[in-house]
């Protein structure tokens, strides 16, 4: 019985939620991994956006579950969501949901990567990302004296987006150095995978300068691989990928670490940006195709522009007008099509 | 010629062939880091896995351990930040674990349901209510050194979780193969009514099974802890179907009544040389769910009919 | 199943030959050089200790070993059995000793597993399942509704189903192998009938048995193996109980204990007070004396088993308590009573008994492991003499104590069971059926074995269903009737037939 | 009256006042669940499951069991997808891709029962063997439906006179004729009675190992048509699909009382099981409730269900 008011109880609190104000009063997110501290950042854009233009934002999470996602679209469009958003489990497995969403006129947007069918998409360039944090690991490079970037790519190639991501970080390091990749490995995105191929991989061959994660986890995994091997930082260069929550952060300002770039995403940005996107599209407003949001290099010199951290409380607060200050492409250098 | 026919042999022989060859294919094999890095890897899969040879043996399994493990990640982290004490840290782990373990045997012998399925279920529940206790992943803000050395540190240049592997190693062993226990539990596996009407307490060894198990994770998990830095949901995914797996592939029955300490490290030892020898040969990583389940397959067919010859 | 070619037979033929079969294992040769005849209308009784040979053949004719050479023929047509299926085709049908049906089936469902009735398409004629069902039913005298669950039948009906479903059609050849082991007097009664029934219907009978008394009821001729080899082949108008006996044992076998006068001043070493359980034991109460036998008669059902499980804290009771060494027990377990100095020998060897997975010696020790320990580890070299001891004293036929159980025939095994609770102190023994599947010879050396244990101050609850057993044994008798004790008898004081009225009560 | 007792003993009365009891909770609590579309659409949803479920259930009744089928879910639409896309016809593409789930059952069923390794095993070998088969040759990247046809939309997506989806009439319709097959055929009642008791199934001349082979095959075939709606569902052959897909599975097969052990079980309770868990996930889904939340809550449901279940029995002993 305890479920039963638990039910009512949420029930009441959603009803009591209600406000009114803008033209679309009920927008749906569903979210590929809800649990990732990216995603959580980027519903926390989502919803502040959502806060202050009083829209009910409504949340399901298809915890990296393909069929599950398809259920809660048709779920969505049960409730008669104003506007959908979704963060595609694989990009190929929601064209059907597009083609149903398009036959029920219901206005659909996603985040991150492009699909088959879709109207209009919010997302970093993850190739310019890439490329902004291996432009910084050059320049480094290079006022340290270096010749050569001998790269652990900490990586991820189920997802085209992190492929794109390590090749733009690839090209830019080329631009400075003399690059080449010893490791390319599949950390799984996850910080224990990440440890463990990336111990294996540097007993094999330990002589690297740089480690590039394609996430905040691979990164942390493969600079943890390193410690744990018992080798010196000194000379190492770590690039993480992403700004995802708080990881990057607690690193990059410690005393002597190597962890010394990130290529930030700002995923608050990323869901600002795409609830007005979604507001609109639903105002018959011009959109484009994709909505470039802001991507930017960050180091311990220039974070705190952007994030305002609290290491002791373990919280961090968005700077949104800073990040809105980003100069954003207007389209992408290389996509998916163009591995 | 005994020692021949015995199961843990053709593992041996297997882990040997496999040496061999990788260090022909490449030598950085047989370096010191390659082999810091292997056993560091299986030191966590061993200590689970010493306490589900347990299970297996009295013919019980936790699907849990993973779920469990990811837990253990983020309560350590949490605790030690919030109080600054290793010590606070790892009697919350330990309490959880025990907590969870007596859940696991207590579902398991007082509401009867097979283990299979109550562990199924406990994977659900931790799997949820890890999101539920901290959405977000807890960093190691205490900086404690003694902490990271638990994971990372190098004891006479072993690996610490290696050592600590070591140090809970011969326990299992004298307790599976030179004490009543060990026989209680692989005859509560083998015939549970014969073992009840030997006067053994069917129950209170199976719950106790389950409790060490999940004490056990609780170690592993603290050290995947130290060596992510961090306390991470999510965190050990697949975990328990490697520990599982492994088990099996040393010999350990099912259906429980045989359970070895040793086949299950030479079992772990050959599914983590084998995800070490296809990073080395670069092959590709998807071939790292494939060999495991061809051998697995193999092994346990091969045991079969070296027991039928025998018999 | 269907698939295969199909062996029509012709079940009309005057005997089935079995010539010179034999069958070996690894280290034992099982049949040596065995021939018998088995006319067609005739009943065949199949007799012989443990270890005989009777178990071999039954399984080579039913097609689950193939023997080594040998032939079987119907009259001159030589039988090809390669495997069940085949032996069922031929007509040959067995009723094995354990029950074997499917529990969560219906009755019906059981005895045309085989066979279902179905159209082409292999959908069940349910009606026409049921019908055949109770016409079978009606012709052998059976009352039995063919729609029960086989789980909520006793054990008796369950036997009944047994037979029916070995005898319903197509039986050239029927098999019986210790059919009457769990059935009332009364149903024994019916399974003659049945069986008279089958002789009219010029069916083969060969009846496998321990009951010497039964063949004389039913046989028409009597077959004796020993050690593998055929040793006689009678009429049952030439053969007496003695002659029969002697060919099965080599000797002649003489069955009558000498006991104490007076045991019941000796000192009580357990009360049972009220006891109950959920399972069937209702407001049980007695004492058990040192060096006393405590026999229990029953019959099928009356609550033996479960009593002795009650008592040994295998199943939970719900009311009264049991005292032994001076402590009150309202709540315990096995290994309560273990601790106590109490033993437990099973009637289900098999099932209950032997740990498969473990040798001789690890299965000998595994009540008592707190002996033999040094310090938490276990000293297995006085384990293994402590073993060693016990394969000498009860002739254990092994190579040595690390033999896996399994490798044991089934004597050795109990044997071993025996010698399970005899190497640590104990104070009273539970036998739930120490003699049931024991030939004669064996069942001797059990029961003396029995009055020696008894002689040395063990005391003994003995559960059996072998009226001559407990006569010849026992101190004091308890009768048992539906979960409760029904009568007390003394020795000395005790007839037959009062017993079976208190056990019918 | 004595149908109700005799289905109220095997449990399934109970799950289905579970049923009842969960359904009308959401019923209340939420404005969008007791609707037409929406009952509609969980129909839809839940096929995927049941018809896996109804061929895991099979297999288990035969004593044996499968836990590969959530690799072989995204392993068969690979010849699915690929077919499709090359030949342009979608019944050759099913045709593979039912051909290629039958010899996965074969191969499953001939490690497990002509060569003896314990079931479990070989599937979970299989399980590592088949994702890593498809990571290989996708390079885990998915295989997008290029054919794009209107038909083969409609097996996942569509729904017949606008109103029932397509994939519950093909759940439904498997499901009825299996429990046909189970109840009331003689090849069904032998695959009880091989789970039921073994030696008394080879005593009564049944060809054992053919008839837990065929059972293999039946769980991997019907695996493959969840598959086939499910890759019509995501319009692809996906590398990521039916990730855990087996541990859904045997929770709501064992929830509906299909027993590990073999031999005990109906499909209806299956299927019962198969709607719990699917109503409950779409009623918290529609609550907005988080989707660990309903990680917690089936792990409970599966616990009180089975454990409820196993004390009742215990009971009435």
């Amino acid at each position: 019985m305890k479920i039963v008011s638990w039910f009512l109880a949420a029930v009441i609190t959603l009803s009591l939620a209600f406000s009114v104000s803008a033209d679309p009063k009920r927008i749906g997110y569903i979210v590929n991994y809800g649990t990732h501290e990216w995603y959580q950042n980027v519903i926390f854009g989502l919803q502040s956006r959502a806060d202050e233009l009083g829209i009910e934002l409504e949340v399901m999470d298809a915890n990296l579950d393909i069929n599950k996602q398809t259920q809660q679209a048709e779920d969505f469009m049960t409730k008669g969501v104003d506007v959908l958003i979704m963060t595609p489990v694989n990009e190929e497995g929601v064209v059907p949901i597009l083609r149903k969403a398009k036959a029920e006129g219901m206005p659909t947007v996603l985040e991150g990567n492009p699909a088959k069918g879709m109207t209009t998409l919010f997302a970093i360039c993850d190739y310019d990302a890439g490329y902004k944090a291996g432009d910084a690991v050059g320049r480094i490079l290079v006022s340290r004296g270096e010749t050569e970037a001998r790269v652990m790519d900490v990586g991820l190639p189920l997802l085209s987006a992190t492929l794109l991501r390590s090749l733009g970080f690839m090209e830019a390091l080329a631009e400075h150095v003399n690059a080449v990749k010893v490791h390319e490995l599949d950390g799984s995105g996850m910080i224990d995978s990440s440890v463990e191929v990336a111990s294996a991989a540097l007993a094999a061959d330990s002589n690297i300068n740089v480690i590039y994660g394609i996430n905040d986890g691979s990164a942390l995994g493969g600079l943890q691989a390193w410690r744990a091997a018992g080798l010196p930082e000194d000379d190492l260069i770590v690039a993480g990928t992403g700004s995802e929550g708080l990881a990057f952060l607690n690193e990059m300002t410690k005393e002597g670490t190597p962890y010394l770039v990130e290529a930030a995403m700002f995923p608050e940005g990323v869901g600002y940006t795409g609830m007005n996107l979604a507001v609109d599209l639903f105002n018959g407003v011009d959109v484009p195709e994709h909505k470039v949001t802001p991507t930017l290099a960050l180091t311990v010199h220039n974070f705190a522009k952007y994030y305002d951290f609290d290491k002791a409380g373990q919280k961090r607060a968005i700077n949104f007008e800073n990040v809105a200050k980003i100069p954003t492409e207007s389209k992408c250098t290389k996509y998916s099509s163009d591995l | 010629m005994k020692f021949l026919q015995s199961n843990e042999s053709i593992l041996f022989f297997i882990l040997a062939l496999l040496c061999i060859f990788l260090s022909f294919y490449n030598p950085q094999f047989y370096s010191i880091q390659n082999i810091h890095s292997i056993l560091r890897s299986s030191s966590t899969v061993m200590i689970v896995a010493f306490g589900m040879t347990i299970l297996l043996t009295s013919g019980e399994v936790d699907l849990s351990v993973g779920a469990l493990m990811s837990f253990v990640t983020v309560i350590v982290m949490d605790v030690i930040n919030i109080s600054g004490s290793i010590a606070l840290g790892l009697i919350a782990v330990f309490g959880f674990c025990l907590l969870i373990g007596l859940i696991n045997g207590l579902v398991r012998t007082v509401l009867n349901v097979n283990s299979l399925i109550a562990t199924l279920a406990m994977m659900l529940i931790l799997q949820g209510s890890v999101y539920v206790y901290s959405m977000a992943a807890i960093y190691n803000t205490h900086l404690i050194p003694l902490f990271s050395f638990i994971g990372q540190g190098f004891f006479l240049n072993i690996p610490m979780p290696v050592v600590i592997m070591l140090i809970i190693l011969p326990f299992f062993v004298v307790l599976l193969n030179f004490t009543r226990y060990g026989r209680y539990f692989s005859a509560i596996g083998s015939n549970p009514d014969a073992a009840k009407l030997s006067g053994i307490n069917n129950n209170r060894y199976k719950v106790i099974g389950f409790v060490i198990t999940s004490l056990l994770v609780g170690v592993s998990g603290v050290i995947l802890a130290s060596l992510m830095d961090t306390g991470q949901q999510g965190s050990a995914k697949g975990f328990e179907l490697i520990v599982i797996a492994a088990v099996l592939l040393g010999g350990t029955s099912f259906m429980g009544g045989r359970g070895t300490i040793i086949g299950t490290i030479l079992g772990i030892l050959i599914l983590k040389i084998i995800d070490n020898g296809i990073i080395l040969m670069r092959i590709p990583q998807e071939f790292q769910l494939i060999v495991p389940g061809v051998i697995l397959i193999l092994a346990v067919y091969f045991d079969g009919i070296r027991r039928k010859n025998s018999d | 199943m269907a698939l295969g070619e199909k062996i029509v037979i012709n079940i009309n033929f005057k005997e089935l030959k079995i010539e010179s079969v034999s069958k070996s294992f690894p280290g034992v040769q099982a049949l040596d050089n065995v021939s018998m005849k088995i006319a067609s209308g005739k009943v065949h009784a199949l007799m012989g200790e443990n270890g005989a040979g009777k178990s071999t053949l039954i399984k080579i004719l039913a097609g689950a070993y193939s023997k080594d050479s040998g032939d079987i023929s119907f009259d001159e047509n030589k039988l090809n059995i390669r495997n069940p299926n085949d032996s069922l085709n031929y007509g040959i049908k067995v009723v094995y000793q354990e029950i074997s049906l499917i529990s969560e089936f219906s009755v019906a469902e059981n005895i045309f597993l085989d066979n279902f009735p179905t159209n082409n398409l292999g959908i069940i004629n349910w009606n026409k399942l049921y019908k055949d069902t109770e016409e079978l039913f009606n012709r052998i005298g059976f009352d039995l509704n063919p729609k029960s669950k086989i789980s909520d039948l006793s054990i008796s009906q369950q036997q009944m189903v047994e037979i029916a479903k070995a005898v319903f059609k197509n039986a050239s050849l029927v098999i019986m192998d210790e059919p009457t082991s769990s059935l009332t007097p009364n149903e024994i009664d019916k399974l003659f009938t049945v069986i008279k029934n089958l002789k009219q219907n010029n069916i083969a009978i060969l009846y496998v048995t321990h009951k010497i008394d039964e063949i004389f009821q039913i046989a028409d001729e009597v077959t004796v193996l020993r050690d593998g080899q055929h040793i006689s082949n009678k009429l049952i108008s030439e053969s007496s109980e003695e002659t029969i006996i002697k060919d099965m044992v080599g000797r002649t076998v003489n069955a009558t204990f000498e006991r104490p006068v007076d045991i019941s001043s000796a000192k009580t070493v357990m009360k049972v007070k009220q006891i109950s359980s959920k399972n069937k034991i209702n407001n049980v109460s007695f004492d058990l004396h040192e060096g006393e036998i405590l026999g229990f008669f029953g019959l099928m059902g009356a609550g033996r088993t479960e009593l002795a499980k009650a008592i040994f804290g295998y199943d939970k009771i719900t009311e009264g308590y049991v005292e032994i060494n001076n402590n009150n027990y309202k709540s315990f377990n096995t290994s309560t009573m273990v601790n106590n100095g109490v033993g437990y020998i099973t009637e289900d060897r098999k099932g209950e008994g032997i740990v498969k997975d473990m040798n001789l010696r690890e299965n000998m020790s595994l009540p008592s492991l707190k002996i033999f320990e040094d310090l938490f580890i276990i000293n297995k070299k006085r384990e293994k003499n402590a073993a060693d001891d016990y394969i000498k004293k009860f002739s254990v036929k092994t190579p040595s104590s690390e033999r896996l159980i399994t490798l044991l025939s089934g004597g050795n095994q109990q044997k071993v069971l025996v010698s399970r609770w005899l190497i640590r102190e104990l104070k009273i023994i539970i036998l739930d059926e120490p003699t049931r599947g024991v030939d004669i010879g064996a069942k001797t050396e059990v029961l003396s074995l029995i009055n020696d244990l008894a002689k040395e101050g063990l005391s003994v609850l003995l559960m059996t269903s072998e009226m001559n057993d407990l006569l010849s044994l026992s101190d004091r008798i308890l009768v048992m009737a539906d979960g409760k004790i029904s009568k007390e008898f003394y020795r000395g004081n005790v007839n037959q037939e009062e017993i079976f009225k208190a056990s019918v009560s | 009256m004595n149908n109700i007792l005799r289905y109220l003993r095997k449990g399934e009365l109970a799950l289905f006042v579970i049923f009842l009891i969960v359904f009308v909770v959401f019923s209340f609590s939420s404005e969008y669940f007791f609707t037409l579309r929406n009952i509609m659409n969980v129909s839809g949803q839940m096929s995927i499951i049941l018809i896996a479920a109804i061929g895991f259930s099979v297999l288990l009744i035969a004593g044996e069991v499968d836990i590969s089928i959530g690799s072989l879910l995204a392993f068969v639409s690979i010849p699915l997808i690929e077919t499709m896309n090359i030949t342009g016809s979608v019944p050759l593409g099913i045709i593979l891709c039912l051909v290629f789930g039958i010899l996965i059952g074969l191969i499953n069923g001939f490690f497990s029962v002509y060569l003896g390794v314990s079931s479990l095993i070989v599937t979970l070998g299989m399980l590592f063997i088949l994702r890593g088969a498809v990571y290989l040759y996708t390079g885990q990247r998915a295989i997008p439906d290029e054919l794009m046809s209107d038909f083969f939309f409609y097996i996942g997506n569509g729904k017949f006179m606008g109103t029932i989806p397509y994939a519950a009439i093909i759940g439904l319709v498997i499901l009825l004729v299996f429990i046909f097959v189970m109840r009331n055929t003689s090849y069904g009642r032998k695959l009880y009675a091989v789970g039921g008791n073994q030696e008394v199934a080879r005593l009564a001349g049944y060809n054992i190992k053919l008839l837990k082979l065929s059972a293999f095959v039946i769980c991997s075939f019907l695996s493959s048509i969840s598959a086939i709606i499910l890759a019509s569902r995501i319009g692809s052959a996906n590398h990521v699909a039916g990730d855990l897909f087996e541990f859904q599975v045997v929770a709501a097969v064992v929830l509906g009382g299909v027993s590990l052990a073999g031999g005990i079980g109906s499909l209806t309770g299956a299927a019962i099981g198969v709607l719990i868990l699917s109503v409950i996930s779409n009623g918290l889904g529609l609550l907005n409730i988080d989707t660990q939340w309903q990680l917690v809550v089936n792990g409970v449901i599966i616990i009180i269900a089975v454990g409820f279940d196993e004390l009742k029995r215990n009971r009435s002993l």
